[in-house]
């Protein structure tokens, strides 16, 4: 195993398939005790209305920047913190994953709040959007401040 | 330096809105966001806009009551639904 | 995408390597929005001391029913969770995943709970201990009763 | 029906410090969990015992004054360290 390694090791915006095998490899070294893994994942109902895929568009350098910085915040607060996290853009099928967040500390709830941590604050200050296109044929850019229930939503 | 137009970057449910991913607004610099989101609530689709969009300037989040200067990179930006 | 399943998919006491993307295959399906992951990995210090490996015990018949009891309870708390859990035992090198937990929900909120709750009552339940070895030829069984400060090691 | 000893399943520190996954205790059944785990105290080993250890009754866990029958599977258990 990998010597000691603490921070954020990777934050991307991507147009291409989420690795997850390859985000947890990045976390991890020989003082890991814990990891935590966040998958986002399309879905295929939204609102009771079914879903046939998702584009997702983005300010991308923002979003790369806000990604980072989201990621390094939490390593700030947790010195042993380890952090990878990809968010995919561009259009994705119901099952595949939209972000992914690894989290890796010597001990376990460290790492697990990391990772709940982090998804919260990419919700709120990322700047990503999401057409979901419906089995109908229309689509709609999805809007978490229009109702609480959407608020609520993974 | 004064330029005439500022040049303000659109995404998603807002470049459909106003018809691009980049839009001139007839306001000089330097300004504040509040001068441009005004100048783009006049426009066609200017409805689209809350009583309080979020703008971000050179790729930060900043209140409407920031400042503008030439060059700076402004983003108005809809309610963002990343995850 | 499979069409939606819920509760619990498989829940076992392994003597090999976790496959960590087999359980994170098992619990997805069409429905599901998120997918949290804990991992429990063996790490090179424990209170202040070089480990070299780990060899896990278990009483396997009641550890083997006790996850899936605490399995089945979380999903019985939330109707759409989709669990997966393993815990592995033997010799383990530093570095290897003894536990794995995936979790997945319609919704973050739940799969991540879920997640946590799971490890933290698999800590307090599961019959299986630790013969942890440093790195000068030492052994001893871990006690996480023995210490305040152990009992909050991942 | 009576058995003059009681076998007990014994696993991790608990083997080592009385010798084997399994013990063969003086007491007859029925008896209740608290009866073996004192039986298991006056063995060479038995200061290794917390006041009050985990026992499990046919895999599940039950407190000392719980009953034993006869062709129960009984287990004195350590602290657990999973994870």
């Amino acid at each position: 195993m990998r010597q000691p390694i603490a921070g954020v090791v990777h934050a991307e915006i991507v147009e291409r398939e989420i690795d997850l095998a390859a985000l947890l490899a990045m976390v991890q070294h020989r003082g890991i005790g814990a990891v935590s893994l966040f998958v986002g994942i399309v879905r295929d109902v939204n609102e009771e209305r079914q879903v046939s895929g998702m584009e997702y568009d983005a300010y991308v350098p923002m979003a790369a920047a806000q990604l980072s910085a989201i990621a390094s915040e939490a390593c700030a607060k947790e010195p042993d913190l380890v952090v990878a996290v990809e968010h995919r853009i561009g259009t994705l099928k119901v099952g595949e994953a939209s972000v992914a967040i690894a989290c890796a500390h010597p001990h376990r709830r460290e790492a697990i709040s990391a990772a709940g941590e982090i998804i919260e604050a990419l919700k709120k200050r990322v700047p990503v959007w999401k057409l979901e296109h419906y089995i109908d044929g229309s689509r709609q850019w999805i809007d978490p401040t229009a109702s609480a229930q959407a608020a609520t939503n993974a | 330096m004064k330029s005439p137009t500022t040049s303000v970057l659109l995404f998603a449910s807002y470049a459909d809105a106003f018809g691009g991913r980049e839009i001139e607004l007839p306001v000089p610099t330097p300004c504040v966001v509040n001068d441009l989101v005004e100048a783009l609530r006049d426009l066609p689709g200017g409805s689209r806009l809350p009583a309080r969009p979020l703008v971000a300037v050179n790729r930060e989040w900043v209140e409407l009551s920031a400042s503008v200067r030439e060059g700076d990179e402004i983003a108005v930006i809809p309610p963002v639904a990343g995850g």
